[in-house]
């Protein structure tokens, strides 16, 4: 037990805060924590979560992108632009993820073959892709999906949300990748020493093509998952997203300096922010004090991790 | 007997449950050069960051002059007049070279407040002057050639009139005329009576120097002796602990084929015309003083850099340029310069670093087989003797000379056909040199084309078989190895006119 | 290492559900029923939305057993307002009451509670018919956009005013703003000479809304008006037009809570700022949630009656406030929220 | 040889510098008025709390950290000095109200750089956590209401002028020249950038990165204050959504200036270049006149100036390697 402790701390300590939590919760407030209640809460956090999958990876290569809420409102505008204008809802959904793909790359052209560094890049997508989905569909909203299209975003499969689904084959694949494959090695090398992993020949401007292209068709998806949740295709859509969704991994253990980062560890932050979040909100139904709770959470976890590593080290 | 001018007690020092140092007592006197050696992980850097006050001993004491030092306090070592060369590249890259001369005591101006900008320009060149260096002191540090770095360092610890210098491996990016001027100005430190501990794996330049040499073993002190009562073999001995033959030169194992062909190579700037070929088996040395191109044209050939004109051909097959994974593909391999920057993804396990450059042969539709690279990792620390406690520990915690076979280990799993080694042995232990000395050897045997690029003249003339000695970024001369000596290759590096 | 790794995945969803409790309370408990009222406004932290949860608070105190809950996205977010909607309907609130920031994105999670026995109503911004009984209506978007160019035009003077006009709205996906924009446009043909030359977004940042005013003035030297269609816009593009000394040459309208713009109206940068009465229009708000709930209010009623408020009319499912409020120098200050 | 013309190409400051002055000269052909007294003041006092701020920042980035608590730092200031000194709330006289909030926004500056450098969390850590935490904060102490009242002498910094020019031009300008000047002429300045560029060596120099880090995050927690007593009081009426999105302006101008986020490389002539050209932008687009859907494209045409202005150096600089970028 000790030895797992010393190899997973963060983890342990994300554990341990969401026992806590849950565990007052369900003193203080049983109906909180019924499966029932958490089933629907769940649908709040889908797309971020679908998000936290690629934004893991790339931080694990010490890059970052924060294009992903930009890049989710351009491909709801496209969805629903196309959709206004008589294209079919699933071609429109294709068109959109096709739009996120497009954006990622872009992303990641710049990255890996301008070499500029993936803040300053997405940093500047992120005004000019928000800039092109409001400059497109000029603000306006487009609704009305047909009833079939929510199957995505809020149906149900033998019993199993859809997008529960999604998200959770997404994290069961980048766990096969960042555990037992070749490019999950080369991931973690690159955030290591990257100019290392040049010389050692690994590929790393192609995997940071894919990587950026794989968070764009993420952020692609998710906003077809958004829009068929709740139904509206909007320019405004998925605001701050780009910080909920680093906060989260950060929070699961990942390192913004690379090569370090787990999916369970990024699994345990999204849960974390996500019953935290909510149990704020249902217990004191007080918004602003969800800011602070979360923002003290992230540095605590942290400090705690750092502090508790660092007496280890010392004994 | 008077008191020594330095007096080190009991020094004791252990980092995160590892001994560094154990009981280590030393004393020099004043006007005394002290070679200090061991092998890497013996305690030599940490003594040195004791003095410097940069690290805090759990025991013991220093005196200098009768005068005890106050411990673990940077300012109070260089009070106390004790400057240090650092063993890592201790230089601000993005600073100028006098701000990199100045940084930590800066001169001022109007009380204290504002940096004194010209006079810290002129004292930068008269310093660099007396190191015979011919660069702008406004120069950025990040612009520099390693060896000017090197210099930029040494000026900086002369620039305070210390009492006690301490230079750890300070001539491991230098060329041998820059060694030379160090070497002046170290006698003329000794003869103003400055005290002067000199670490170096260097041995012969231990004996030129130093007038006597204390050497640590697993952080505790073996022996000091007077360098005249010694000879090479006994203090190998004393650092190892055992006997180390390292005067064996390898049998000649060319055969026909050529394998690396570079024809007509050039990059502005940087090198200009450079056409050679290596055959299979053969071990090809490209050497020169440092800023002759050497490196820059390995990169070149291996992709790092792109090129303005020429080619490269490898077994037949021409090579896109600027392109790592071509060169990589077409069987080219490169231990870069710079090990722990390009070469090793250091807090990565002793496996990953070995299997990263063959990782996609080990793997099926993507996913690692764990046994072939706990097979090949294993397979490989036996081969390359590379001493770790299992392959799953982190390779920054390896010293330096395995983290080095490591580095080596990791390309030889790849077999390549061409194997550039840059500056294989820089800061790397005598008992680990050997054992680098004979994989070179054995790779050669085996077909592999090697080209060789160091600056230490006796590791060029002992391994290779062909020697191509650059000048400011042309080929000046070539050398079967039957007809090369230091000083033949010297007069081909050396400047037209210098020599 | 690998197998830890399942181990977490194995032990998140036990933590997750393991605490399930046996007892499903419900909570309203004790003797006495209270009855819940959670009332939504678009964005907290705005004291047009403060204001009128003044009023709510106090007409809950008034009824007795009304336990208010204001609560509300304080960025505004749309998507973050229905989620908000679907924890009240897993908590068995009684009434929701909703200022719908976009209905599309609400309309379903208010119908989802409809569906639970829940009461829904709408507040100063309706939403989808189906998915309330009632619509506690303050004013509609045709009468906001009619009502702010009628105002602009009477403050311009002139048979027929004339002059170059800006709107200075919140942001450009605004729902509200961007209702009210095409009523103004619509209004503004019945005023030829009456000409809007810019239409510029403040990300619902007073700053931003004060510099865009002053780049209007200078881009556009003949400009004579600003519409400040936001609360926050507003006080921004006044403070723009004071410091540049065009008190009075460039008119200033828009809505806004009286007391921020007290000073303003009374230095004679705005003339008309226009709004309903806010702590009213939380207080009818809680009383409709409250008699829907006691089934005192029923659908078909053409009245109600409200406490200090007297009787009001009620218009098919629309609960009328009454007129829209023009504040001038004259009454400013009679009013205080 | 060290400042040939292919070094100063691929400088970000001389990028920047051409573009900007490429634009300015091109909306001032089209339409004059841009470059009138009046224009060039009001985009200047549109600057000056970002070029204020800016400083502090560029200070952190060198040492090779970041602060992204900014937007929230200011909100939260405007929020305690609004009501410390309005006449709904504290009603205290203005001077006090300046020391409150300058004592206030070093108290949070110092926070950051002790978690950071003592607690050893990541600087983008803390400062991420800061900003959720201190909106909501912001939010909790004013209680949904705005602040008005705010006494005449704090309103004077924001809306007076000394010989003409206004105050927060005044206090940008000085603070600019003064950063220049103590990042350019003192030695602590020359520590900070030897700690950025190479930490482990700044170590055996005998410099403190501990207190180093203390100072720049506490330098800029007392910068956001200032910019906050000069900028927020330009309005009447202190709302909750101050600073909303200025992390974002003020790391994006630095950065678009040439500073690298890995430490070590910025300067404050690049940050102020790159404050600039980012604060007119929108100002351009009003001028240029487009259109009515023009407005709908600003965003896209403000990221898409930030992409030229940090591709121009890269371009310049055509030369391929395998370097890491910074």
């Amino acid at each position: 037990m000790k030895a797992l402790f010393r190899r997973y701390p963060h983890e342990w300590i994300l554990v341990g805060l969401l026992t806590g939590l849950l565990l007052a919760a369900w003193r203080l407030d049983p109906p909180f924590v019924s499966v029932g209640t958490q089933a629907e809460l769940s649908t709040h956090i889908w797309e971020m979560a679908l998000l936290t999958v690629p934004m893991t990876l790339i931080i694990i290569t010490a890059g970052i992108d924060l294009s992903v809420g930009a890049t989710m409102a351009l491909c709801a505008v496209v969805l629903g632009m196309t959709f206004e204008r008589g294209t079919p809802v699933a071609v429109a959904s294709l068109l959109a993820i096709l739009t996120g793909l497009a954006c990622g790359f872009l992303n990641g052209v710049f990255v890996a073959k301008v070499r500029v560094h993936p803040l300053i890049v997405t940093l500047a997508t992120m005004s000019a892709y928000r800039g092109i989905a409001e400059g497109l569909s000029l603000a306006k909203p487009v609704s009305g999906f047909p009833a079939s299209f929510a199957f995505i975003g809020r149906g149900e499969w033998h019993g199993i949300s859809v997008p529960g689904l999604i998200v959770a084959l997404a994290m069961l694949a980048a766990w096969v990748v960042l555990n037992r494959s070749v490019l999950g090695r080369f991931l973690f090398a690159i955030g290591h020493n990257e100019t290392a992993s040049r010389f050692s020949g690994v590929p790393v401007d192609r995997i940071k093509l894919l990587l950026y292209s794989l968070a764009g068709t993420s952020a692609g998806l998710a906003a077809v998952m958004f829009v068929s949740r709740r139904n509206t295709a909007k320019a405004d859509i998925a605001t701050g997203m780009e910080l909920d969704v680093v906060t989260a991994v950060v929070l699961g253990g990942a390192s913004l300096f690379g090569g370090r980062g787990r999916i369970v560890g990024t699994l345990l932050g999204v849960l974390l922010i996500h019953e935290t979040r909510e149990y704020v909100s249902w217990r004191w139904q007080n918004d602003e004090l969800i800011l602070v709770v979360i923002g003290a959470l992230l540095i605590v976890s942290v400090l705690v991790n750092t502090l508790l590593t660092r007496r280890q080290a010392v004994s | 007997m008077n008191t020594p001018f330095l007096d080190i007690n009991n020094i004791s020092k252990t980092f995160g449950g590892v001994r560094a140092l154990t009981n280590v007592s030393l004393s020099i006197e004043s006007g005394e050069i002290h070679g200090l050696c061991g092998e890497n992980g013996a305690g030599k850097s940490t003594l040195i960051k004791v003095l410097g006050g940069s690290v805090r001993p759990e025991t013991g004491s220093v005196t200098i002059n009768g005068q005890p030092l106050p411990l673990g306090s940077v300012p109070a070592s260089e009070e106390a007049g004790i400057a240090i060369i650092h063993q890592e590249s201790a230089a601000f890259p993005h600073l100028d070279t006098y701000d990199n001369v100045f940084v930590g005591r800066e001169i001022r101006r109007f009380g204290g407040v504002v940096l004194d900008r010209a006079r810290m320009k002129t004292e930068t060149a008269t310093l660099l002057a007396r190191l015979e260096q011919r660069f702008d002191p406004r120069t950025p540090v990040g612009d520099l050639q390693p060896a000017q770095r090197q210099m930029v360092a040494i000026a900086r610890a002369l620039s305070r009139n210390c009492r006690l210098m301490v230079m750890d491996e300070p001539t491991a990016s230098l060329s041998t005329r820059e060694t030379g001027v160090l070497f002046r100005i170290i006698r003329q430190l000794k003869a103003d009576g400055v005290s002067v501990i000199y670490v170096s794996h260097r041995l012969e330049e231990v004996f030129e120097l130093a007038d006597r040499v204390t050497v640590l073993r697993d952080g505790r002190k073996v022996d000091t002796v007077p360098t005249n009562a010694i000879d090479r073999a006994g203090l190998i001995r004393l650092m190892v602990g055992r006997d180390v033959s390292d005067a064996r030169t390898r049998e000649p194992s060319v055969r026909a084929g050529v394998v690396l062909d570079v024809d007509g190579l050039t990059r502005a700037d940087a090198f200009t015309g450079i056409s050679f070929q290596v055959r299979a088996g053969e071990v090809v040395a490209l050497t020169g003083l440092v800023g002759a191109g050497r490196s820059e044209v390995a990169r070149a050939i291996f992709g790092v850099d792109g090129r303005d004109s020429g080619t490269v051909t490898v077994n037949g097959r021409t090579l896109i340029p600027a392109d790592i994974q071509a060169a990589v593909q077409a069987g080219i391999a490169l231990v870069p310069e710079d090990r722990q920057r390009s070469g090793l993804a250091a807090p990565m396990s002793v496996k990953a670093n070995l299997s990263l450059a063959v990782l996609k042969s080990l793997a099926r539709v993507g996913i690692i087989s764990d046994a072939k690279e706990d097979a090949l990792a294993v397979s490989m620390m036996n081969r390359m003797a590379i001493k770790a406690e299992n392959t799953e520990v982190a390779a920054e915690t390896l010293s330096g000379g395995n983290q080095q076979k490591v580095v080596l280990g990791k390309w030889l799993a790849a077999s390549p056909r061409v194997l550039i080694l840059d500056e294989p042995t820089r800061g790397i232990d005598v008992g680990a040199k050997a054992e680098v000395y004979d994989l070179i050897g054995k790779l050669a045997d085996g077909g592999t084309a090697i080209l060789l690029i160091s600056s230490e003249l006796p590791e060029v003339l002992r391994l290779s078989d062909r020697i191509i000695v650059m000048r400011s970024g042309r080929i000046s001369g070539e050398l079967p190895r039957e007809e090369a000596t230091q000083e033949r290759i010297l007069s081909l590096a050396m400047p037209e006119g210098a020599a | 290492m690998k197998r830890c790794g399942w181990l977490m995945v194995a032990l998140v969803p036990f933590v997750l559900f393991g605490g399930c409790g046996p007892k499903p309370g419900t909570p309203d408990t004790g003797g006495k029923k209270k009855l819940t009222v959670c009332m939504l406004p678009k964005k907290k932290g705005v004291p047009y939305f403060t204001s009128c949860a003044q009023g709510a608070e106090e007409a809950a105190k008034e009824l007795g057993n009304v336990e208010l809950i204001y609560d509300g996205p304080t960025d505004g977010a749309a998507e973050k307002s229905a989620s908000m909607i679907e924890k009240w309907t897993l908590q068995g609130v009684d009434v929701i009451a909703v200022s719908p920031n976009d209905p599309e994105v609400v309309s379903p999670a208010m119908r989802k509670a409809r569906e639970k026995g829940i009461k829904v109503i709408t507040w100063d911004a309706d939403g989808a018919t189906d998915a309330r009984e009632f619509f506690v209506n303050q004013a509609t978007a045709q009468e906001i956009g009619y009502g702010l160019v009628d105002t602009m035009a009477k403050d311009l003077g002139g048979a027929e005013p004339e002059g170059e006009v800006a709107i200075i709205t919140a942001t450009l996906t605004a729902a509200n703003q961007n209702a009210w924009i095409k009523f103004m446009k619509e209004r503004m043909a019945k005023y030829p000479k009456m000409k809007l030359v810019a239409l510029q977004p403040s990300s619902e940042d007073q700053k931003l809304a004060f510099q865009v005013a002053q780049d209007l003035m200078k881009a556009h030297p003949n400009l004579k008006g600003i519409f400040g269609i936001s609360s926050v816009a507003f006080p921004g593009a006044a403070e723009a037009v004071k410091q540049a000394g065009k008190s009075g040459k460039v008119l200033v309208t828009g809505l806004a809570t009286p007391n921020d713009m007290k000073a303003y109206v009374k230095d004679g940068t705005v003339k008309s700022v226009i709004l309903w009465n806010t702590p009213d229009l939380g207080y009818l708000t809680v009383r409709v949630a409250h008699d829907l709930a006691t089934g005192a209010l029923k659908p078909g009623a053409t009245s109600i009656q409200v406490g200090r408020l007297g009787e009001k009319k009620i218009e098919g499912d629309n609960v009328l406030l009454g007129k829209l409020l023009v504040f001038t120098k004259e009454n400013i200050d009679q009013y205080d929220f | 040889m060290t400042v040939s013309f292919r070094n100063l190409a691929a400088r970000r400051e001389t990028g920047v510098a051409v573009l900007l002055g490429l634009t300015v000269a091109v909306v001032a052909g089209l339409n004059p008025a841009f470059v009138s007294g009046a224009n060039i003041r009001d985009m200047l006092v549109q600057c000056a709390p970002a070029a204020i701020v800016g400083c502090g920042l560029t200070f952190v980035l060198l040492t090779g950290e970041i602060d992204i608590s900014l937007g929230s730092m200011m909100g939260f200031l405007a929020a305690v000095m609004g009501l410390a000194t309005s006449s709904q709330y504290g009603n205290l006289p203005a001077p006090a109200g300046i020391a409150i909030t300058l004592a206030a926004g070093t108290a949070i500056g110092l926070l950051n750089g002790v978690l950071v450098s003592v607690g050893r969390v990541p600087s983008i850590i803390v400062t991420l956590g800061m900003l959720t935490a201190l909106r909501g904060l912001t939010e909790l102490i004013m209680g949904g209401k705005w602040i008005s009242g705010i006494p005449p002498g704090l309103r004077y910094l924001g809306t007076g002028t000394v010989i003409g020019v206004p105050i927060s031009i005044w206090v940008a300008a000085v603070t600019v020249v003064l950063a220049w000047l103590f990042a350019r002429e003192t030695p602590a300045g020359r520590r900070i950038y030897a700690l950025g560029s190479n930490p482990k060596a700044a170590v055996l120099a005998g410099l403190s990165p501990t207190r180093i880090k203390l100072f720049v995050f506490a330098l800029t927690g007392f910068l956001v204050a200032v910019a906050t007593l000069v900028g927020t009081t330009q309005l009447s009426v202190i709302e909750s959504g101050i600073g909303v999105g200025f992390e974002m302006v003020v790391v994006t101008s630095v950065v678009v200036g040439g500073a690298s986020i890995n430490g070590g490389k910025g300067t404050i002539l690049g940050m102020l270049l790159g404050v600039i050209l980012l604060g007119i932008v929108r100002t351009v687009l009003i001028f240029l006149n487009l259109g009515e859907t023009s407005v709908y494209w600003e965003r896209a045409i403000q990221g898409a100036f930030i992409l030229v202005a940090v591709l121009m150096d890269h371009l310049a600089s055509r030369r391929k390697s395998a370097e890491v970028p910074t």
